[in-house]
This record gives C-alpha cells, sequence and structure tokens, in this order.
C-alpha cells in the first residue's frame, strides 16, 4: 500500500514534532517544549529516587526497622505549592497560544469548508469549490466549517490547528501559512467506515500563484475537463461508493455506465441514461433512486460548479 | 510501640485445611446465591478477567492489523468493530469495575474489621447487573456488532451507525446501576461499619481511595444513565435532544456524556492509587508517607475531577471561553496526583524495600503513572491540545493511565493480596518475570505512540500515511511482548492453584486488619470483632515513638 | 446464604421469632442497621436527583435557545391538569407520611390504610397524565421529529416537547415503580411485618415517594405554569 | 476461640458509626441479644404532617397565583423556583425528616444539588457563549503579538478599521 493518490506527507522535523508552517506553531511549540523540559525534569525526580531507594534499601533481613518519618510539613507545602505555581505558568502559556489560535484577524481570506461522510469540500470567495485546500501563503486564512451529516475534524499538523466540523453549527479556525508547502489534511474526529480515508491534499501558494489558481477555477492549468472529470472523481467522495471497474459498492458501478442507455429507478420508472439525468443525480441524488440501492448520497448542490458537472459528464461518457 | 492488638494474635504458620469462605458451601447453587462479598469478590474476579481476555484479544487485532497501512486482517468496518468493543469491553467490562468490585469487595470490610459490606443482597444484586449488562454489551458480537467508537458521539451513532447501537448502550446503562450499587454500598460500609478503634485516619489508604471512588460512581455514573437514555430515544422516537436537525446540540451530548466519562477515568484510577499506596507501604515495611495528604488528595481528585470534563472538548466547537476555564481547572487536579506521586516515592525512603512481584508491580505503576500524568500536561495545556488533541499522543497518554496506571495497579494489587483472597502462594520469580516482560512490552506499544502523536497520526485511523509505518510496526511487536507478559502473569496465579503452598496468614509482614485473619479468611472475616488500636502503617521504626 | 454459624448464635433459642429477627449477622445492632439503611436510601436519592438533573440542564439550555419556543409552546399544556396532579401528589406525599408514622407507632391498620389511599392517589395522577398524553398525541404535540402540529409561530416548539415528554414520562416512570414498591410494602405491612422496632422499608419507599413528589414540585411550574 | 457468650459480638458497639452527625433520636434502653441499643422511631406529632401539607398547598396556589400575573417570563420564572425550593424545602425537612434527622443526610442531600449545579451550570456557561471570541473580535480587532494588552485596553469604540490603518 501507500498513500491515498495525491496525498502528500506530513513533513517531518526532528524526533517530536512536524515542520512548522504556520504563524502560530512557532508559539504552540514554545509551549510543547516548556511543557517536555517540565515533564522530563518531574519524571526524574520521581524515578532517580525510586530507583535509588530501592537499590539501597533492599531488604536484607525480615526484622529489619525502617524510617518513623512519615510526614514532613516543609517538604509537603514546597512540592505542593512548587508545581502549582509551574503549572499555573503552563496555562497561561496554553491560554495565549489560544487566543491567538481562536480569534481571526479581520482582513482574513474566508473559505467555506463543508465536511461530508468521507469528502472535504472548500468554497473560495469567487465560488471556486475544490476538494482540495489550496491557501496563499503569508494571508490570514480564515475557515468558517459545518458538516453535512457528523461531527469530523479539521487537522493540519504543520499548522498545529485543530476544530471539529459539527452539523447544526458554524465553527471556525484560522491560520496563516507561512511557507510554500504540500501536506496532508487529516479528519480526527471519527466519522464512520472510512474515517482514515477522509484526507485531502493542502496546498500553500505564493499569492500570485494562488491567484492563477483561483483564476483557473481551482487548477493551476487549465485541465481537459476528462481529466478534471477524472480528478474530481477522485477528490470529492464519488469514488467512495461508486466503482469504475464494475465492484459493486454503495452505489451502482460507473464502468460501461454511459453505453448502457438507461436505468431503473426504485419507483419503478425506467430513465434514459444523458446529461440531464447525471446533472439531476449529482445535484439531487434523492429524487433518482436506481433499484436495488440505498439512498444514501449527499446532495452536490452548491458543492459543484456547472463547468464541474459538465467535466464529469466528459469523464464518465469514457468509463467502458 | 509493639504491634499489639486485641484479636487473638494469629499465628505465622500456614494452615492447614479448616473451614474458610470457599469451602463453607458447596455447590454453584451456594455461589450464585451467596451474600458474602469475598464470594462475590471472586465472581467479579472471574468475571471481569475473561472480559479483560476479550479486551485484550481486540487490542492485539487491532494493532496486528495496523501493521501496515491498508487491509492485514481486517477490514475497514471490522477495524471500527474492532477498536470499538476494545473500548467499550476495556471500559465499561473490566477497567471500571475490576478494582472496587474485585479488590474493593474483598478487601474492604476486612480492612474495617466487618463481617459484610453494609447491604449484601444489593452487592449480589450489583454483580447480577454485572451480569445483565455484559450481556446486552456484548450480544452485539452475535448480533450486528458496534461500529461508534466507546464514547457513542452523537450524531454517528443516531443517524448513520446500523449497528446494534441500542442494546450495548442499554447494557452500558445497566452496568452504570450496578456500579451505582457496589458505590453506594461502599459508602454506607465506610461509614458506618467500622469495627470499634478503626478511626477514620486509622483506614487503610486502600479505604479511602476506595471511598472517594464510591462517590464518584454515585455523583457521576447518573448522569451516564440519563445521557444514553436519551440516546436510545433520539433512536427509537426522535427525541431530539442531541439532533441538529431538529434543534438539538451534539455537543451537547459531550457535555453529558463527559461529566460522566470524565469521572469515570477517576473511578479507574483512584482505586490504582489505593492499591499502590498500600502495596509501596507494605512492601517497604514503613510508615506510609504523608497519609493524610494522599488521603485527602484521592478526595480532592475525586472532587476537583467534577470540573474538568470540558478539556475533552477544546476543539469540539465548545465556547473558547468554557475550553480556557476547564483548561484552568485542569491543571488543579494535576496537583494532588503529584502530591500522591512525591509521597510514595517518599515512602521508599529508608524503607525496607521487597523486591517481590507486588512491589516490582507497584514500581512499574509509579513508572509508568507519571509518564501517563506528565503527558496529561500536554493535553491539558490549550494551544498544544490543539495539535495533539484525537492523535496517537491522547491514545498513549490515557493507555500510559489506565492500562499502566490502573491495570497495573489491579495487578500489583491481586499478586499483593492474592495469598490472602486464594490461600495460596505463587511462583514469586515468574511473577516478576511477567512484570519485567509487561514493563517492556507495554513501553514498546505505547511510548511509540506519543511520538506518533505529536507527528500527527490521528487516532481510529483504520489505514494512515505511509511515512507512519515503521512506529506503528513497532507498537505492534510490542504489544505481542505486552500479551506474552500479560498472559505469563495469568498463569503464574493460575498455577498457584493447583501446585501453590499454603499462605500463612501475614506472608508479608504487614499491619493491617486484613492480614490478621487467616488466609483464606472465613466467612465471617473474623472470629470476634477486633479492636483495633494501631494504624495500618505502625511498622517496626528505628526509633521508638 | 450467610454463614450458619454465625446465625444460629444470634437466634433465641426458644424458636419463636427473636425481635432482632431482621438484623443482618453483620450488624450489631438494629439501630445501626437501621441508620445504614437510611443513609443508603439517601444516596440512592443522591443518584436520582443527578438522573432528573441532565434532563433539568437540556430543559435549561434549550429554554435560553429557543425562549420564544418555549414560550409559545408551554401554553399548550393544560395547567389546569399540572394543578390538579400536583394537589394529588402533594397529597400522596402526606398520605405516605403518615404510613410512615402509622408504622412507627404499631399502628397496622393505620399503615395499610395510608398506604392504599397513596396508591389510590399515584393511580390518580397517573390517569390525569393518560389525559394530558392522548391529547398531546391527538394535536400531534410530540417530541422531536414526531411532531407535527401546526400553527406555531416560531422555529423550535418540538424541542420543548422533547424535553417535555423525556421529563414527565420519566418521571411517570418513577411513579409506576413507586407504585410496585407500595405494592410490596402494603403486602408486608398487612403480614403484620412492621412495628416500631422495623419499619425501615416502608421509610426507605416513603422517602423515595418523597423525592417523585419533590421532582414534581419543580416539573410543574417549569413546564406548564411559566415554560 | 474464646468460650465467650459474646463469643460472634464484641460489646463495644460500632462506635466510629455513630460518631458524626447530631443524633437525632433517642436511643433505646440496650440489653437484647444483640448488645447494641434497638432503634427507636423518632414520631412528629400528627398535626405536623397536616400542618406541612396545609403550607404545601397554600404554596400551590400562590404559584399558581403568581404565574398569573405577568412580570416577564423570567422573573416568573424566578419567583415560580423560588416558590418551588420552599416546597421542596419543607417536603425535605418535615416530610422527609431531614429537621430531626442525622445532619448528614441533610450534606449527602445538598451535595447532590452542588454537583447538579456545577454541571448545569458549566454546561450552560458553553451553550451561552459559542462563538463570542469572533464577537469580541469584531468589536476588538486582535493583534497575535499582544492578545492580552489590546483587551486590557479595551478600544471597543475605535472603529477597528481606523485602528488596523
Amino acid at each position: 500500500m501507500s498513500n491515498p493518490p495525491n496525498i502528500p506527507p506530513i513533513t517531518e522535523d526532528g524526533f517530536w514534532l512536524p515542520a512548522q508552517a504556520s504563524t502560530i506553531a512557532a508559539e504552540t511549540d514554545h509551549t510543547w517544549w516548556v511543557t517536555y523540559w517540565m515533564s522530563i525534569f518531574f519524571f526524574f525526580l520521581v524515578i532517580v529516587p525510586m530507583i535509588y531507594f530501592a537499590i539501597v534499601h533492599k531488604r536484607k533481613s525480615e526484622t529489619e526497622k525502617t524510617s518513623p518519618i512519615d510526614h514532613s510539613m516543609k517538604i509537603e507545602i514546597a512540592w505542593t505549592v512548587l508545581p502549582t505555581g509551574l503549572l499555573l505558568w503552563l496555562f497561561a502559556l496554553g491560554v495565549t497560544g489560544y487566543a491567538n489560535s481562536q480569534v481571526a484577524p479581520d482582513n482574513s481570506y474566508e473559505i467555506k469548508v463543508t465536511a461530508q461522510m468521507f469528502s472535504w469540500s472548500f468554497q473560495y470567495p469567487d465560488g471556486t469549490v475544490s476538494g482540495e485546500l489550496t491557501v496563499p501563503k503569508g494571508r490570514p486564512v480564515k475557515l468558517v466549517m459545518s458538516s453535512q451529516d457528523v461531527i469530523h475534524s479539521f487537522f493540519v499538523a504543520e499548522f498545529r490547528v485543530k476544530q471539529d466540523v459539527v452539523p447544526g453549527l458554524y465553527t471556525t479556525l484560522w491560520f496563516e501559512a507561512n511557507k510554500t508547502m504540500e501536506t496532508a489534511l487529516q479528519c480526527t474526529e471519527y466519522c464512520g467506515e472510512k474515517h482514515s480515508n477522509m484526507l485531502t491534499k493542502v496546498t500553500v501558494l505564493e499569492p500570485k500563484d494562488f491567484q492563477t489558481w483561483i483564476d483557473n477555477g481551482g487548477t493551476m492549468e487549465k485541465m481537459p475537463p476528462v481529466e478534471w472529470g477524472a480528478k474530481l472523481y477522485a477528490s470529492r467522495g464519488c469514488a467512495n461508493c461508486h466503482s469504475v471497474d464494475g465492484t459493486r459498492v454503495q452505489g451502482p458501478t460507473f464502468k460501461g455506465f454511459w453505453t448502457k442507455g438507461s436505468e431503473k429507478l426504485t419507483d419503478g420508472s425506467t430513465v434514459k441514461i444523458d446529461e440531464n439525468y447525471v446533472r439531476q443525480s449529482i445535484l439531487e441524488p434523492a429524487t433518482q433512486i436506481v433499484e436495488g440501492y440505498p439512498n444514501v448520497m449527499s446532495a452536490y448542490a452548491g458543492q459543484l460548479r456547472d463547468e464541474d458537472i459538465d467535466a464529469l459528464i466528459a469523464w464518465l461518457k469514457t468509463q467502458n | 510501640m509493639s504491634r499489639s492488638i486485641t484479636a487473638e494474635e494469629v499465628s505465622q504458620i500456614p494452615q492447614s485445611g479448616g473451614t474458610n469462605y470457599i469451602n463453607a458451601e458447596q455447590g454453584v447453587w451456594s455461589w450464585l446465591t451467596t451474600v458474602d462479598h469475598k464470594r462475590i469478590a471472586l465472581m467479579y474476579l472471574v468475571s471481569t478477567l475473561i472480559a479483560f481476555l476479550m479486551g485484550g484479544f481486540f487490542a492485539l487485532l487491532l494493532r496486528f492489523e495496523l501493521l501496515h497501512p491498508g487491509k492485514d486482517l481486517l477490514d475497514a468496518k471490522g477495524y471500527n468493530q474492532a477498536f470499538t468493543l476494545h473500548g467499550a469491553v476495556m471500559v465499561f467490562l473490566f477497567v471500571i469495575p475490576s478494582t472496587p468490585a474485585v479488590l474493593g469487595n474483598f478487601l474492604l470490610p476486612i480492612m474495617l474489621g466487618a463481617k459484610d459490606v453494609a447491604f449484601p443482597k444489593l452487592n449480589l444484586l450489583s454483580l447480577y447487573l454485572y451480569w445483565t449488562g455484559a450481556l446486552f454489551t456484548l450480544s452485539s458480537l452475535v448480533t450486528s456488532g458496534l461500529d461508534t467508537g466507546w464514547t457513542f458521539y452523537v450524531p454517528f451513532s443516531t443517524a448513520v451507525s446500523d449497528t446494534s447501537v441500542i442494546a450495548v448502550t442499554f447494557g452500558v446503562f445497566i452496568l452504570g446501576f450496578s456500579s451505582i450499587l457496589t458505590g453506594l454500598n461502599f459508602i454506607v460500609t465506610v461509614h458506618k461499619l467500622r469495627a470499634p478503634g478503626i478511626t477514620w485516619y486509622r483506614l487503610p489508604l486502600f479505604c479511602w481511595g476506595i471511598y472517594a471512588t464510591s462517590l464518584v460512581q454515585v455523583l457521576a455514573t447518573p448522569v451516564l444513565a440519563i445521557t444514553l437514555l436519551l440516546l436510545i430515544f433520539e433512536k427509537v422516537a426522535q427525541i431530539g435532544i442531541f439532533n441538529p436537525k431538529l434543534g438539538g446540540d451534539p455537543v451537547l451530548y459531550q457535555h453529558f456524556f463527559w461529566f460522566y466519562s470524565h469521572p469515570a477515568v477517576y473511578i479507574m484510577i483512584l482505586p490504582g492509587m489505593a492499591i499502590i499506596s498500600d502495596v509501596i507501604a507494605v512492601h517497604s515495611h514503613r510508615r506510609i508517607f504523608g497519609y493524610k495528604a494522599i488521603a485527602f488528595s484521592s478526595v480532592a481528585i475525586a472532587l476537583i475531577g467534577f470540573l474538568v470534563w470540558g478539556h475533552h472538548m477544546f476543539t469540539s466547537g465548545q465556547s473558547e471561553l468554557a475550553s480556557a476555564i476547564f483548561s484552568f481547572l485542569t491543571f488543579f487536579v494535576a496537583i494532588p496526583s503529584g502530591i500522591k506521586v512525591f509521597n510514595w516515592t517518599s515512602t521508599m525512603w529508608r524503607g525496607s524495600i521487597a523486591w517481590n512481584t507486588p512491589m516490582f508491580y507497584g514500581m512499574s505503576f509509579l513508572f509508568l503513572f507519571t509518564i501517563g500524568g506528565l503527558t496529561g500536561l500536554f493535553l491539558g495545556t490549550l494551544n498544544v491540545d490543539l495539535h495533539l488533541h484525537d492523535t496517537y499522543f491522547v491514545v498513549a497518554h490515557f493507555h500510559y493511565v489506565m492500562m499502566g496506571g490502573s491495570v497495573i495497579a489491579f495487578l500489583a494489587g491481586l499478586f499483593h493480596w492474592w495469598p490472602k483472597m486464594t490461600g495460596r502462594m505463587y511462583n514469586d520469580s515468574l511473577g516478576k518475570l511477567s512484570c519485567v516482560i509487561v514493563f517492556i512490552g507495554f513501553n514498546m506499544t505505547f511510548f511509540t505512540q506519543f511520538f506518533l502523536g505529536s507527528r500527527g497520526m490521528p487516532r481510529r485511523y483504520y489505514t494512515y500515511l505511509d511515512q507512519f509505518q515503521p512506529l506503528h510496526a513497532f507498537s505492534t511487536y510490542g504489544s505481542w511482548v505486552l500479551g506474552l507478559g500479560l498472559i505469563l502473569g495469568l498463569v503464574t496465579l493460575l498455577a498457584s492453584l493447583k501446585s501453590g503452598a499454603r499462605a500463612p496468614s501475614n506472608p508479608w509482614g504487614a499491619k493491617s486488619l486484613e492480614w490478621e485473619t487467616q488466609s483464606p479468611p472465613i466467612t465471617e472475616n473474623f472470629k470476634r470483632t477486633p479492636l483495633v488500636t494501631h494504624g495500618p502503617y505502625d511498622y517496626d521504626t528505628t526509633e521508638d515513638k | 446464604m450467610s454463614s450458619a454459624t454465625a446465625l444460629s448464635a444470634e437466634q433465641a433459642p426458644s424458636g419463636e421469632r427473636s425481635p432482632d429477627f431482621h438484623v443482618g449477622h453483620h450488624w450489631d445492632s438494629a439501630d445501626s442497621q437501621f441508620e445504614a439503611g437510611r443513609m443508603g436510601v439517601w444516596l440512592f436519592l443522591v443518584t436520582e436527583i443527578l438522573f432528573f438533573g441532565g434532563l433539568f440542564c437540556a430543559f435549561f439550555v434549550f429554554r435560553s435557545w429557543y425562549f420564544d419556543s418555549f414560550v409559545e409552546a408551554h401554553s399548550h399544556l393544560d395547567w389546569h391538569m399540572g394543578a390538579v396532579n400536583t394537589v394529588v401528589l402533594i397529597f400522596s406525599s402526606l398520605t405516605m407520611a403518615l404510613a410512615v408514622r402509622s408504622a412507627q407507632t404499631n399502628n397496622k391498620a393505620r399503615t395499610v390504610q395510608m398506604l392504599v389511599v397513596t396508591l389510590v392517589c399515584a393511580a390518580i395522577f397517573l390517569v390525569v397524565k393518560y389525559f394530558e398524553y392522548s391529547h398531546k398525541i391527538h394535536d400531534g404535540l410530540l417530541p422531536g421529529g414526531l411532531f407535527h402540529a401546526t400553527g406555531f409561530v416560531t422555529d423550535h416548539p418540538q424541542m420543548f416537547f422533547s424535553v417535555y415528554f423525556m421529563m414527565t414520562g420519566v418521571h411517570g416512570l418513577h411513579v409506576v415503580i413507586g407504585m410496585g414498591l407500595m405494592l410490596w410494602i402494603l403486602i408486608r405491612a398487612n403480614r403484620g411485618e412492621f412495628s416500631q422496632r422495623y419499619y425501615a422499608p416502608v421509610e426507605g419507599v416513603g422517602l423515595y415517594w418523597h423525592l417523585v413528589d419533590l421532582v414534581w414540585i419543580y416539573l410543574f411550574p417549569l413546564l406548564y405554569l411559566v415554560g | 476461640m474464646s468460650q465467650d457468650a459474646h463469643a460472634d459480638h464484641t460489646s463495644v458497639p460500632h462506635a466510629a458509626g455513630h460518631a458524626h452527625g447530631a443524633a437525632g433520636h433517642a436511643h433505646g434502653a440496650a440489653g437484647h441479644a444483640h448488645g447494641g441499643p434497638d432503634h427507636v422511631p423518632h414520631v412528629s406529632p400528627l398535626s405536623l404532617y397536616l400542618k406541612t401539607f396545609g403550607a404545601l398547598m397554600l404554596l400551590t396556589i400562590i404559584t399558581v397565583g403568581v404565574s398569573r400575573i405577568h412580570l416577564g417570563t423570567t422573573t416568573n420564572l424566578v419567583i415560580a423556583m423560588f416558590i418551588a425550593t420552599i416546597k421542596a424545602t419543607v417536603v425535605a425537612a418535615l416530610f422527609m425528616h431531614l429537621l430531626t434527622d442525622k445532619r448528614f443526610h441533610t450534606v449527602i442531600l445538598l451535595s447532590s444539588l452542588v454537583f447538579l449545579a456545577i454541571f448545569i451550570s458549566f454546561t450552560m456557561f458553553d451553550t451561552n457563549s459559542r462563538g463570542r471570541a469572533e464577537a469580541i473580535e469584531h468589536e476588538r480587532p486582535h493583534d497575535s503579538a499582544k492578545p492580552w494588552e489590546i483587551r486590557a485596553a479595551k478600544p471597543a469604540a475605535v472603529p477597528s478599521e481606523a485602528k488596523k490603518h
């Protein structure tokens, strides 16, 4: 096995933490390292004496007498007050960084995020919709997120950000990427069978490249429709339920779909397979359920542009 | 002061034959209708160990599956069901009931010098409720399984999952009542059945720990009951309290759930701490350092534990202000835990430390729990938690606390009180060997997961990015070592039943009351109610007081 | 059961029932057993309060979110029926308290009488509840997704009825369980098992019943009067 | 083992069990087989129960009466809760005998209310303040470098654009 298609690895940097790629990452890592060294200190403070005592005070005879000292106010107060002070310091570090990470600057670039089982959809201010997240470098990006079905969670390790995406609630998250890179976005709230496949690619581009990307409707170079359709198929969740090799998954296979001519629906009627049928089935799938399949597909209305649907149709025609 | 006691001096020589609670009556029926707390404890022991083996089996399946990305053994559905059942069985059927219902049940009355718990029939009812709850929970194995995670988060569990959610939640609902009744029983027992001379400050610290646990059981578990009831009604009658489509709130479910389940973490760890306090003092033959500090920190943990549940929800969509407050309070629960750890280490100072199985497990606990506790600081710190939340770091953290803490402590307690419970001595070398293997296997399995998580590996993933494969594989190899060690430990104990030497009444030279009666005790625990004139840790010291 | 040796020492040799027949072998006296039992019941009531507490929490959360809906929806409840039930339940609390008192004073006939009256009150409560429920069901004033009444001007009346049905339903279940418990002590009282030295079950059930009353004391104004 | 008649029972009462809480009971004479005191109930006079019932009825009428006067829904709610709490206290103190019972049982009851209050208030603290950080941000724009200073300065009156250049 290898990574799911198009998902780049997380950039590693040292033993513990991934590389930093956002403006808040450094502060988060600072808190991490403070906590880390504090933990190391207290760990040895407990474990070294434990091992030392176990060795030097190993029992030599059953009648051995032991120390009568069973408390010491001074030392007990010391080991209560001192850690309390350190913990309050940790809290202060944490809450400061948190405040920074929660409140987006006013000039943020706003992207709407819709999560559904098991794909992500990013809608840009100009209407461009993409299954992958592409953001400009050096500009705060604010994500306004909601879920169509169950709870998901948005996590990009290099940005040090995470936020659950909840149905019936808008949650927000912001970051400012400070280097151009590619990485993986992972869903971190268990959302069902394909939870671990709910990944997508995050790309940070130079502002001018990002502008090009937006102008091309979410690609760097204009792709031919068939190729664009294939990409949408892979990135927008179609592949989870519709196979291209004829195996039956949740929904009908796309193999030989276009040449089949017509489809029998659960209400007994038969429809002709044409552009209108496909369009309708993508935008409002519940209106035309193919006989023998469950009504589980989410509606893509508002999430795909007309060009996207045209591209998908062009690609579907090539599946034989 | 010499260790004078008005109850008859029990000789150190092993008793052979004679009646005890095990052979007092014969036949299955005598066990199923018993109200003797010791027999009930033994039945709990067998039941929870079966649950432990099942949970462990699921764990090995999970680890095996994670050897490589993609399918090794299970498909995604099977994996999701395995981790759900691993969590649900371990939490609800093993860790929560294990120490209170097994060791607490067995020892609490004896340590108090009582003949039984306050309500013996209620105690038996708890056991039957446990069995009934377990039956419902495990029924999912033969029906359609369960794939919601042990947390049953809505709306996945209510709107999407087509598995046996109702049966399992109903089972857990019943298990909750078992837990409540056990806690209630113990609280009244500690208040009302202490033998003459056992003042609050002469209680063994085990009793303090169990008492604190019981408080949490009584105060927190009812909220779980109503939560699960609402979940069931959501599924059968679209009640809508947690359903965003109807105006309900899925985050509210998390509040309800964690109001119970965070204190439940203390239901799991407080008894472990209770055991360790006794094990370390007894095997160091030393007065426990900071008795009152340990006793009150147990109660403090139990109470502060109710104020911090929101730290499970820092990324949930909870209000930022609430997160800040919950984070602040979370640090205060770290302090009493820290105090305990310092006191335990100090108890070993100038002690007479026996290198035997219970002490090995006790020191393992100290090592592992310290790591578990300290890594909790990372998760309580708000901005670091944003990075670590729902990653393997969390998995590693709570396994260090639940497994490295509670389970290792349970094993320490089991090895410590095994001679009392069964009247047999086990092979100490084998016991120590099992501890070393468990310790190595545990750290291989779970320490790896800390840096898996900090590098960005999310939890509950069936398949994962290629870069994590070597670490996952190492963790899996560790789980095999861990499994081997645990099996060796159980075999050591079981072998003692067949071939172990008869246990004297006080094999460790301990001072608390349970060691004054014979091993195994008679049904009434003591031939007459003891009058206690000294504390549970009054060991011979270098100076006379 | 518990050990034969312990019991034989406790039982009076005459073969007559010892005055302590009900005292478990692990108690030193009837009094400490009684005290322990009462403490146990109180702890159980704590769990009951927290159990209902979850629903109160849901009530307050949704009331603050959907304030207008709650105000509008609560006017669809018939406060007269709620008031009747309040009186019935408080009266049953009185008779329950008197049943305990009669047991304490060895008045078997009065104990039985009072328990019967309490049972009847509980039944009246449920009958009134039945009429209320059937009226709501008829009007489609149902919880959550089942709600199909029309004519509401606010958005979330179904949440009010979710909370209403859960609260009154769980409370009603407690009334039913209470009736079962009362029946059980009624039979025992009728057999003459209770006296001034042993009436713990009557008092325990009494405490439980008062708690059921207590919960209703809050439910009535919350749901029926002010919403 | 001693052949003493008290073989199975200490003659020392379980002192610890009685140690806490003001005893509300007059303990009867000891002297039967169990050695400890027998249970003697505390019997309240009949008139007390009847008066309690009367008071509860009166309070019910007041609740209903007040709720018919419109003082604003929340004011009405507070008043209704206040009266309900009086009623609950009366029931607990007199019908449930907390007044004459061990103080510890009152502690038990109150502790449940404390934890319930924690549960409801913390939960509502979240549900009623979600998204507030964004609102605060809108009024008081935020400087990532110094989040606290800006809050302390509280420049709520300054239009956000003017401050940010």
